[in-house]
């Protein structure tokens, strides 16, 4: 990991929150409920955190918590993305585009 | 940094590319799945370059942990699309869970490791907090959704208070921490009563009004995991952390002002006991037909406008709205859906239903729209929506939705309406567009009664 | 200074390209003159380096390649900011709004 | 970190966020102004947060240079409008000229003391340049613009292969750099190849080409800044290239889509040069007729719109013009302004012109739009607008601008064009709106034959 550094994260914070802002008002109102499986998968990125703290084995405890949040997070990007998907193959647009 | 590192690194950045593109795409139908395909490409770098990561010594439980987690995300995935909110509540859950626990890890190894700063421990504290809140939260909300928990709310004097007061309480001991990280005693009491709050924080919310606290939750798991990349200085989670919680407080705000209501009052207002006090309106006379007389108005007519509403999402009658679609449309009639904002119970829920049912999204009319050409309408066909189509939003200042924009059915020439009976809807109060003149009423489950309606269109048996 | 963090830099690089964009996609077709002018005066921000670099003094060469440099973004800033506001001070809408 | 330094990184952070609000608040004229006082807080703070910086022993040149800053920059910003592009010309030449001497000063310094890292050699290689190319060609843009320089394309054989090889030259010495980051004798050669490759690259661009090429660098200049960025690590500097940078490509984009070329087409096609060859069109017959002509037709119409072009910037007949607005509206004729994206020499060249003569800017509409209503105009004035109301860019496959869209003012009842002779516009082709029989050409300088017909309007005097 690099070294901390506060102040590079609280910037990649105020920018990914403008992009948020933006971008999710963007969304089309067609595709609300998608939205929201969608970024619930996104955020499921956590994951990358418990893999390394289920992986490094420095204790049992930290091991066993790691691997719960490893399970809990794949759930997630699991289900997230298949019902999203599932979701939005339904919509389709009328044959002939009146 | 070594070159596995720099690699990590490098699949984080295309992540936040991805994520970022994907939500992008989904601003239109046509490159909305391109928009899932970026996700997954996304998620599968940044597993992929995390696990390339040198500190890993032992890849056992993060293979049995990716196992389990599919298999309980696969029948996850499946579950019928009424379901929907449930399960966003169930995987807010999980998020919660999963920010929790590894802020709890992260104490323990560094409080051992001596490399406990008080930056780490101020963001492992708010971590720790959102995520348990979060957790709990969400169950609490799935319960209430799934009516595993009463859904209706539980309320007794001074409870605010108490419940601010727990979560005070909770956030001081974190403070404290701040100064005593080694004063460990204190961590698991904080657990304990995030995990708590979180639990009070729903009950006396009613359960019609989970949507709009599942998008809330939405927003605290994003802001958790936010925490989360703060204390591991990962910026692809600050990054998507802050994709969905924004998400969750946009989607919360739409949903409040389509109800006209404010946050304050949907967390603390126990809305839901309007319901009991308003439900028993004076007993007016109502004009009500058979699906025969339905299915006459309807194919005499020459503009037809279909309200659907929570009703049709209950009773999965979805694909009989679609038969009478084809059935009139085939005759050469105009058929075009009304969808309000907050039709349903989750934001796009109309959309996704007739989605399923196959209709063409371009006949699917936002509120707005579809107002200015009610006034020329012949029909409108209100199915088991009730609160979106009640003129005493625009006129009834004393009315709990007074002020809420409505789909102005009544200004039609002729309104068909089917429910099971003079009922309420979400908002437990009379609806006086079943009264009118102009209106029929046709009693019965949406599904069972449009499903007579397209037999008659179709001409064959007479119910 | 902040020690050195290539990738927390390339992550603001990348969001900030994001917000850019849809920022200035987003800018009325109306005000494409002053927007030109402000972006000039904004990214005269450089004026934070040379600022260091002239103020430090740690060599005669470094000092004056800095001053120069300040002075050089500050004609930025003051021409920047005065011509846009000068250019949006002329725009009105009709006085009974039609 | 020093508190010292958290309070600078903090107010780095604030003109990060107010830069962004301020682009925001650009999207709409009604909060336009908050915008600059948002830019000017956030350069405030960013300003202040900087001199609070511990490094700084003396702040004597600092003082002296914003004094010279302000000096140069107050006339600068009290140029007349139609100088708007040499004034971003000059001023992205010192944004380039700031970058270069910072990547200098940076170099020596840091090879001084030995902290000359391999990405801190790339990311000064990148800046220096940026930064010098973009100097010098922006000087040179502006020299054309002033027509200081010869603003004819100036071309020979294998101009192209020299300059790209210049280029890579200077690229190649610094990638030699990043190797042996002692043999500073490679940086001054880099530094004059650059400054050299600016000026060669404009060199064979006409002058009317020099908006576009405006704009391409403005986008070198907030990459240079980004570069910057990377060399100082400093977050705030990336940010703000960022918005610049894109801003600068959007821009020069629009501009080729609107008229249909491509970057390359721009920066190598010698576009200018079509001009001369172009120009002498075969002698038809064209409909010329006085003010009053003008005058009395504009006067029995019912619905008017004006076509304002480059003529109407450099005549600076905007105050005719809304004299002429003025003088119908008065008489309950509906006028409106058709406004085409690269009318003028600059994006939104029109407006700004317009709303200086204090003309609501309602009453100015987008091409799209207004070529619905065209086809029912009665009159439209044609003010020194030439390529934009072209029709050959419709029908003409071998005319240069086909493809272009533009203002279908052919398609209106009557056509009145004002401009000074029959010679060509910036593309240098022939119009045949002009020789159309329901054309009307009024020749003569616009802001006199504008006041001329105003004259008449008003009724005193008859030219
Ligand atoms: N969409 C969202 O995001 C969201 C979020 C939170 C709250 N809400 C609220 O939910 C409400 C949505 O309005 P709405 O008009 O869609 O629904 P509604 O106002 O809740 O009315 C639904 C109606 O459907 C009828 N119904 C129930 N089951 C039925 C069945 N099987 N067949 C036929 N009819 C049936 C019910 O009457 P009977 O019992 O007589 O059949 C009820 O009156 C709004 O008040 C909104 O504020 C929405
Ligand atoms: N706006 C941008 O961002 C931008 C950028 C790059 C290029 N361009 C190009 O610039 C052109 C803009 O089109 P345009 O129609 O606005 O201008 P134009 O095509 O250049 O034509 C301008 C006309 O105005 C006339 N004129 C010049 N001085 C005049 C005066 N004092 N009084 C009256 N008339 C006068 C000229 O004819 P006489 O000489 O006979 O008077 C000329 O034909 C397009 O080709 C566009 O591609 C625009």
């Amino acid at each position: 990991m690099p070294v901390l550094d506060l102040w590079s994260m609280a910037f990649v914070f105020l920018l990914a929150t403008f992009v948020g802002f933006q971008v999710i008002q963007n969304v089309s109102r067609l595709l609300h409920t998608p939205l929201m499986s969608l970024t619930n998968a996104i955020s499921a990125i956590a994951v990358v955190g418990s893999i390394i703290i289920a992986g490094e084995e420095k204790t049992t405890f930290s091991t066993i918590l790691g691997t719960v949040a490893v399970a809990a997070s794949m759930t997630n990007i699991v289900s997230g993305f298949l019902i999203t998907d599932r979701m939005l193959k339904m919509f389709r647009q009328r044959r002939p585009p009146s | 940094m070594s070159p596995a590192e720099h690699l990590t690194q490098a699949s984080y950045l295309a992540a936040a590319a991805l994520f970022i593109l994907s939500l992008r795409w989904l601003s239109d139908p046509k490159t909305a799945r391109r928009g899932v395909s970026a996700g997954v490409a996304g998620m599968a770098a940044a597993i992929v370059g995390t696990l390339l990561h040198p500190d890993i010594v032992n890849y056992t439980w993060i293979i049995v942990a990716f196992v389990v987690g599919t298999a309980i995300g696969v029948p996850l995935s499946r579950v019928p699309l009424t379901a929907v909110p449930q399960r966003t509540a169930l995987s807010h859950a999980f998020g919660g869970l999963a920010a929790g626990l590894v802020g709890t890890a992260k104490y323990s190894l560094w409080l051992q490791s001596g490399e406990l700063t008080t930056f780490r421990m101020a963001a492992i504290g708010i971590e720790v907090i959102l995520g348990y809140v979060t957790f709990t939260g969400s169950l609490m909300a799935a319960g209430k959704l799934m009516e595993i928990v009463p859904t209706r709310p539980m309320t007794y004097r001074g409870q605010n208070v108490v419940n601010l007061g727990l979560l005070a309480i909770a956030a001081g001991a974190a403070v404290l921490l701040l100064f005593r990280p080694g004063s460990w005693q204190l961590f698991p009491a904080i657990i304990v009563l995030s995990l708590l709050f979180g639990v009070l924080l729903i009950m006396p919310i009613g359960g019609a009004d989970m949507p709009t606290v599942i998008s809330l939750l939405n927003a605290y798991a994003g802001l958790s995991a936010v925490a989360m990349g703060f204390v591991l200085e990962n910026k692809v989670l600050i990054t998507a952390g802050a994709l969905d919680g924004s998400s969750g407080l946009i989607l919360s705000i739409i949903m409040c002002r389509a109800m006209n209501r404010s946050f304050t009052n949907v967390l603390f207002g126990a809305f839901g006991q309007v319901q009991a006090s308003a439900a028993g309106g004076e007993a007016r006379t109502v004009k009500s037909g058979t699906a025969r007389d339905a299915a006459d108005l309807l194919e005499n007519a020459s503009k037809v406008v279909i309200v659907p509403g929570y009703g049709m999402a209950v009773a999965q009658a979805q694909h009989r709205v679609k038969e009478i679609y084809d059935q009139l449309t085939k005759r050469g009639i105009d058929v075009k859906f009304a969808i309000h904002p907050v039709a349903g119970r989750m934001p796009g829920h109309m959309n996704v239903l007739l989605a399923e049912a196959d209709l063409p999204y371009d006949a699917l009319i936002e509120m707005d729209e579809i107002n200015r050409d009610l006034p020329q309408t012949d029909v409108v066909l209100v199915v088991g929506a009730n609160d979106v189509v009640n003129p005493a939003a625009r006129h009834d200042a004393k009315s709990p939705i007074y002020g809420m924009p409505i789909i102005d059915a009544d200004r039609a020439k002729f309104v068909i309406a089917n429910k099971r009976s003079m009922n309420p809807g979400f908002a437990g109060i009379d609806n006086e567009l079943y009264y009118a003149d102009n209106t029929l009423m046709i009693f019965g489950d949406a599904k069972a009664v449009l499903g007579d309606v397209v037999k008659v269109l179709a001409g064959d048996a007479t119910p």
